[in-house]
Formats: structure tokens, C-alpha cells, sequence
């Protein structure tokens, strides 16, 4: 066991442990570390069936932040990092495999651009309509309600969500899928 | 008390506020004290709950929201993975280091604690921050936005620039970690082994 | 009293102040960098809950209009009656209208503001009542449609026990600075985290004394570099 | 006269749920190793935020209120037992076993 942390070895492990960190593709496994191998089928059985009852309410409740939050608390921010929470869930749980399947990496990285575009294009929009930047009542000029802000603020907030939730679960992607190289025994 | 009626409810605040301040406090301090990181990071996520219920408190129930929903969620989750690819505990504390650390913080400490003396009080409606432009806001609303919920009005409509920014920032956030963690696959990279042959250089 | 009353009145700081001084210390005092990140954390969290204090307002609620308020707040919105329509319309339209005006008057009860609140911190144990009284010219002058207003105001009916129109919310732009902070702030962390996790896989380890012996190491061949400097000058 | 009752009921369900929890809390500190805190504080966690929920929603306002404290209800009652369960398992995965017999008195493990 060559590496470990303390002061006097100074190198990474560079073909060390292989045999030791084969299965660490889940992170599940990451988490509650030193999980003999033999219980993995039926170790998670609560977790599992408790997260298929609540994967579906939590993107739900997702959904309902990101459109509610022009009359209650919430709105884009709050609800991308809960959708983003759902799928981190999943990863814990599932383990990491079964949510890229889920959701590919690939997804994420358009989302993020899409989020970012969908807001600064709604700006651009406005400016095309004849307005100033982000300004929203071009979108709907004759409106005495301002329907124009609503739908503005709904798309942008909109914007935000997707970007925030793709951002998050991306960096979740990047570190997740990682292999750590210290041993349990640190623990 | 001759002038000012503290009300039942005023006091009840109070008390409240102030336990959840000495809770934030004893936390933070724990998390300073322990070497354990995964017991520092599990109370970072119990760090973010409290101010989130302190938030609550003071009426920010968005800011609450997000981060109940960010500190519990997302930041202890990361920390942890964070903190499972780094080290599980952290070294004692070098000697020498202290006093200095000390001596910068107190003084730093001693400066805004004095600063303070020239503060509005807490809650004064008529302090130079909320008498102007978010009074404002609050008045406006209404009529400009017309969405109850002022903050968000304020998030994407007033400040829509602002958060434009911010999301800007977010996303650069996550292009730095892809291109920090993912070593350019969009398949996800695996562990790297470029830097071996410095490592093996250095023993 | 009034030593209790500045105390309850600034309280909030003080403890902020504490918590802001922790994460600085965590911040210098710990080499581990993962720790480093945990004490800047702190420090943030601990900026984060003084925003949201300066901008609390007593009395006041969350700055979400309590159903009907936000009606009752319109000009064009006739239907809430037309006496409180003008009362209340007439303001937001002079600040609306003209707003080098409004602007104008904004500086100067800033200035005026500002003097008070010097004088009222210097006059503090003289004259305990001296900061409310002047906290409250102000109010009626520019902070809120007087209470006195509400009697005479038409449209002082209550719903749920509030005054339509004069309910005090407490100041959102901090709420809205604060809660992209947030989000900001998880993102740059994962930021530091990934160039930890990095500097681990380069290094073996992330504790700032060991980073350095180990750049000496490299660089000069041994953990001091004023002995090497030592040496090659010998 | 229903106010009144339901004022009553609600503030004793708050109150016991509240005691529950500070029972709970006691019973963390006093416990001597992980299994009986585990046990203290996921059984009074569970059973005393359900009694203040069930406390406030009989002062709720309106229905809406009522709905969404119900499906806090529900969402507390699914998931707090769950997180016991998997601290508690996480734990003798790992290797730490309950104490038992005359160990059980004793301060400190192992």
C-alpha cells in the first residue's frame, strides 16, 4: 500500500492499488465506504424502494419552484438545484451508471449552453423587438397587466433553472466519476 | 422599555434569534476545532440549515430556500466527493502558524466591530439601505412588474442584467470543473495519469 | 436601558462579526486546503446572514405582497376605490414622473440621514428617545405612506387584520443579492475543490507546508532552499 | 367553541412533539453507544416533527395550507426513518456493533 497521507509519503500512487479500486464506479459505494461485496444486492433495498417513491414528487417539486416562483418563494435558482438534488439522489443510490444512463453527459453540456442562451437570448429578443436589454414589456406592448414581464420573467427564470440544474449536475458528474485514491483504511 | 413596546411575540423572536446565533456560533466552532473532514464537512451541511433557519427569521424566505436547498443538497454532497478524492483528515496544526492568525483576526474583528458602533439599528426601516432603492422596489412593483413575489421581480426584471451575470458565472464555474476534473471527454474521464512521472520525480 | 436597547439593536452584528472572525481563522490558521475551503465557507455564510440583516425590517414581512396588496399598491387598478387610488397614486407618481426629482430628494434626506444617525450614536446615552424620534420624522416623511394616512384613507379595510396597501415588507434587494451569492458561492467552491482534488493527484497531498516542501523539493533538491542557496554560494 | 378546541388540540400536539424532540435530544447525550442514540434520535425525530406538523396544520388558514403540510407529513414520515436506517446500516457495514449485556453500562466503546 503505497499510498496513504501522510507527511513522509510525498508521491501519488501511480500503478498502485489497481485490484483495490475496481469497483468504485459507485459512488453509493464511495460513500458508505468499505461495503463488502457480497451485500451489494440487497444492501440498498430500503434506499432503493424509498428513492423510486420519491425521485418522481422531487422533480415535481421542482417544477412547481421553477413555475411558481412569480407568487411564492422560489424560482430559478432554488429549482434547478433541487432537480439537480432528484438526480444526485439517483446517483447516490443507483449508482452513477444507471443516472448517465438516465441522463447523458452529453445532455448536460448542451443544457448548460441552452440555459445561458435562453436567457441572454431572451435579452436579445427585446432588444430586436425594439427595447433595451432584458427589457421584458416588448414582448407583449399592448398589455395592461404587463403580460409581457410575466412571460419574460418566466422564460428567463426558465433559463436560469436549466442552466443551474445542468451546471450542478454536471460538476456532480466530474467528481463523482472519479476514482479516489486513498485507501479506506484511512478512515 | 418606556418608549418602545417589545411585544410578546418581539421577545419570542428575539429568543429565537439568539439561540439560533449561539447554535451558528458553537457549530462553526466545532467545525474549526475537529480534524475529522468528514465530521467538518456533515456540519457545514448542519451550518447551512441553521442560517437557513435564521433566514427564515429574517423574512428572506427565498434566500432560505435556496440555501436550505443548496447548503443540505448540493454543497455538502460535493464537499464530500471533494473530500473523499482529497484527504479524510486534516494534519495538526503547524506551530507558529496561530499567533499570527490570531493577531490578523482580532484586529480585523476589532475594526468592524467598531464600524458597527456607527450601524442603523437592526431593523430600522429608515436605515439608508432600505429607505431608497429596495423601498422602491416595493413600491413599484405593482405597477411596473406586477408579480407578488417582489424578489423575483427584482431577480429577473429589475436586476435581469445582474442575474445574466450570474448565470455567466455558473456556467464558467462548470466549464472550469470539466475542464479541471473531465480531461477533455465528454464521456467522462477516468482517472488521469499524467502527473505520475513528476510524482515518482519528486520521491 | 438604552446600553440594552443599542445591544439588542446590534446584536445581529456582533455574532456575524464572530462567526466572519472564525472563517478567517480557519481560512490562516489551517494548511489542509479542503479545510481552507470549509473556513471560507464560513466566512461567506457569515457576509450572507449581514446582508440579509441590514435589510430586515421590524415589523415588516417576507417581500411577497400579501394576496390583494399588490392590488391595492396599483394606480391603474380603479376597482380597490378611487380615493386611495389618488391618496397613494399621487406618490409613486411623483417619484415615477420625475425621477431627478425623486433622485434629488433621495440625496438630500440621505445627507440628513446620515447626520442623524452620527448623532444620534454620539447623543445615544444622553437621549434614548433622540434615534426613534428621528426615525420616525423620516418614516412619515418618505419610508411609508403615514399610519395617520391609513384612518382617513378610504381603503383602510382589513383584510385578515392587515391594512391593504400599508404593509411593511422588508427590503428584497439584499434577498436578491444574497440568493445568487448562494449559487455563486456552490459553484466557485466546486471550483476550489476540483484544483484541491487536482493538486492532490499531483502532489499526495493538500496540506499547504507539504505542497511547498515538495515545489523545493523539485526545484532545488532539498526541503530548504536557503540551505541550497547556502550551499551553491560556498 | 370548535376554535377553542382546536386551539387545545393543536397546542398540545406542538407541545408534546416539541418535548419529544428535547427527550430525544437528552437521549442523544445520555445514551452510551451509537445504536441506542441512533435509536433515541430517529424514533423522537420522526414522531415529534409529525406531532407539530399535525399541530399546525389544525391552525392552518386555508386547505392549500392544510395540503401542503400534509405532504410535509407525508415526506418527514418516508424519508426520517429511511435516514436512520441508512446511518445506522452505514455503521455496521463499517464495523461498529451495539453494545450488549454488561457492556451496556459502561461509558465509551470498544
Amino acid at each position: 500500500m503505497s499510498d496513504t497521507t501522510r507527511p513522509t509519503d510525498q508521491g501519488p500512487t501511480d500503478q498502485g492499488p489497481t485490484d483495490q479500486i475496481k469497483t468504485v464506479t459507485n459512488p453509493a459505494g464511495m460513500v458508505q465506504s468499505a461495503a463488502s461485496q457480497e451485500y451489494t444486492s440487497i444492501e440498498h433495498l430500503i434506499l432503493r424502494v424509498v428513492m423510486k417513491v420519491l425521485f418522481a414528487p422531487i422533480i415535481v417539486f421542482a417544477l412547481y419552484v421553477q413555475f411558481h416562483g412569480d407568487y411564492g418563494p422560489g424560482g430559478g435558482f432554488q429549482a434547478g438545484v433541487i432537480f439537480a438534488v432528484a438526480f444526485i439522489l439517483h446517483a447516490l443510490i443507483f449508482g452513477l451508471e444507471a443516472t448517465k444512463k438516465a441522463l447523458p453527459q452529453g445532455w448536460l453540456s448542451v443544457l448548460m449552453v441552452v440555459g445561458v442562451l435562453l436567457y441572454a437570448g431572451t435579452g436579445v429578443a427585446n432588444m430586436l423587438l425594439g427595447g433595451h436589454l432584458l427589457d421584458y414589456d416588448t414582448i407583449d406592448p399592448q398589455s395592461t397587466h404587463h403580460a409581457g414581464q410575466h412571460y419574460g420573467i418566466l422564460i428567463v427564470e426558465f433559463g436560469v433553472g436549466v442552466a443551474v440544474a445542468s451546471t450542478m449536475l454536471m460538476i456532480f458528474y466530474q467528481f463523482a466519476s472519479r476514482e479516489p485514491e486513498i485507501s479506506d483504511e484511512e478512515w | 422599555m418606556e418608549n418602545d413596546t417589545v411585544t410578546l411575540a418581539e421577545a419570542a423572536t428575539l429568543a429565537i434569534d439568539l439561540s439560533l446565533l449561539t447554535l451558528l456560533f458553537l457549530v462553526a466552532y466545532q467545525m474549526l476545532k475537529s480534524r475529522h473532514l468528514f465530521a467538518v464537512v456533515m456540519l457545514s451541511g448542519i451550518y447551512s440549515l441553521l442560517s437557513a433557519l435564521f433566514f427564515v427569521s429574517l423574512d428572506a424566505v427565498d434566500v432560505a430556500f435556496t440555501e436550505a436547498a443548496v447548503g443540505a443538497g448540493i454543497s455538502t454532497v460535493l464537499m464530500l466527493a471533494g473530500m473523499l478524492l482529497t484527504a479524510r483528515r486534516e494534519k495538526p496544526l503547524m506551530p507558529g502558524r496561530a499567533p499570527v492568525a490570531i493577531l490578523v483576526v482580532f484586529l480585523v474583528g476589532a475594526a468592524l466591530m467598531y464600524a458597527t458602533l456607527d450601524m442603523p439599528a437592526f431593523g430600522d426601516a429608515t436605515a439608508p439601505a432600505n429607505a431608497y432603492v429596495g423601498l422602491q422596489y416595493i413600491e413599484r412593483t405593482p405597477n411596473e412588474i406586477a408579480v407578488p413575489n417582489i424578489v423575483t421581480a427584482v431577480l429577473a426584471s429589475y436586476r435581469g442584467f445582474d442575474t445574466l451575470g450570474e448565470t455567466m458565472v455558473i456556467f464558467t464555474a462548470g466549464v472550469a470543473v470539466m475542464l479541471l476534473l473531465g480531461a477533455g471527454s465528454i464521456k467522462g474521464g477516468r482517472q488521469v495519469k499524467d502527473v505520475s512521472d513528476d510524482g515518482e520525480a519528486q520521491q | 436601558m438604552d446600553i440594552l436597547q443599542f445591544i439588542a439593536d446590534r446584536y445581529n452584528y456582533w455574532v456575524v462579526i464572530v462567526l466572519m472572525m472564525l472563517g478567517l481563522y480557519t481560512v490562516i490558521s489551517r494548511g489542509n486546503l479542503v479545510k481552507k475551503i470549509i473556513g471560507l465557507n464560513i466566512f461567506q455564510t457569515s457576509v450572507f446572514i449581514y446582508y440579509i440583516s441590514i435589510g430586515k425590517i421590524r415589523g415588516g414581512t417576507a417581500p411577497i405582497y400579501v394576496p390583494g396588496d399588490m392590488e391595492a399598491r396599483t394606480d391603474h387598478g380603479d376597482d380597490h376605490g378611487s380615493g386611495h387610488g389618488a391618496a397613494h397614486g399621487e406618490d409613486v407618481h411623483a417619484i415615477h414622473g420625475e425621477p431627478a426629482n425623486a433622485m434629488a430628494d433621495a440625496v438630500k434626506a440621505n445627507a440628513s440621514s446620515g447626520h442623524e444617525t452620527v448623532a444620534s450614536t454620539a447623543s445615544l446615552h444622553a437621549e434614548p428617545t433622540h434615534h426613534a424620534g428621528a426615525s420616525n420624522s423620516l418614516e412619515t416623511d418618505i419610508a411609508f405612506n403615514a399610519e395617520g394616512s391609513a384612518a382617513a384613507d378610504p381603503h383602510g379595510a382589513s383584510e385578515g387584520g392587515v391594512v391593504l396597501g400599508e404593509v411593511i415588507y422588508s427590503n428584497p434587494l439584499p434577498h436578491v443579492l444574497i440568493l445568487t451569492a448562494i449559487v455563486v458561492g456552490v459553484a466557485t467552491t466546486a471550483v476550489g475543490l476540483a484544483l484541491a482534488v487536482r493538486i492532490r493527484e499531483a502532489y499526495g497531498t493538500i496540506e499547504e507546508d507539504e505542497l511547498e516542501a515538495a515545489d523545493n523539493i523539485a526545484e532545488f533538491g532539498t526541503e530548504d532552499p536557503r540551505e541550497a542557496a547556502a550551499g551553491a554560494a560556498a | 367553541m370548535w376554535d377553542l378546541i382546536r386551539d387545545i388540540l393543536s397546542w398540545a400536539l406542538i407541545l408534546i412533539g416539541s418535548a419529544a424532540l428535547v427527550i430525544g435530544a437528552i437521549g442523544l447525550v445520555r445514551f452510551p453507544d451509537f445504536y441506542t442514540r441512533m435509536h433515541a434520535a430517529g424514533v423522537t425525530d420522526t414522531a415529534g416533527a409529525e406531532l407539530i406538523v399535525f399541530g399546525l396544520m389544525l391552525q392552518a388558514p386555508s386547505w392549500i395550507v392544510v395540503a401542503k403540510l400534509a405532504f410535509i407529513s407525508f415526506f418527514l414520515f418516508l424519508t426520517s426513518p429511511v435516514a436512520t436506517h441508512a446511518v445506522a446500516h452505514a455503521a455496521w457495514v463499517v464495523g461498529v456493533r451495539p453494545m450488549l449485556g454488561p457492556d451496556l453500562k459502561r461509558e465509551g466503546d470498544d
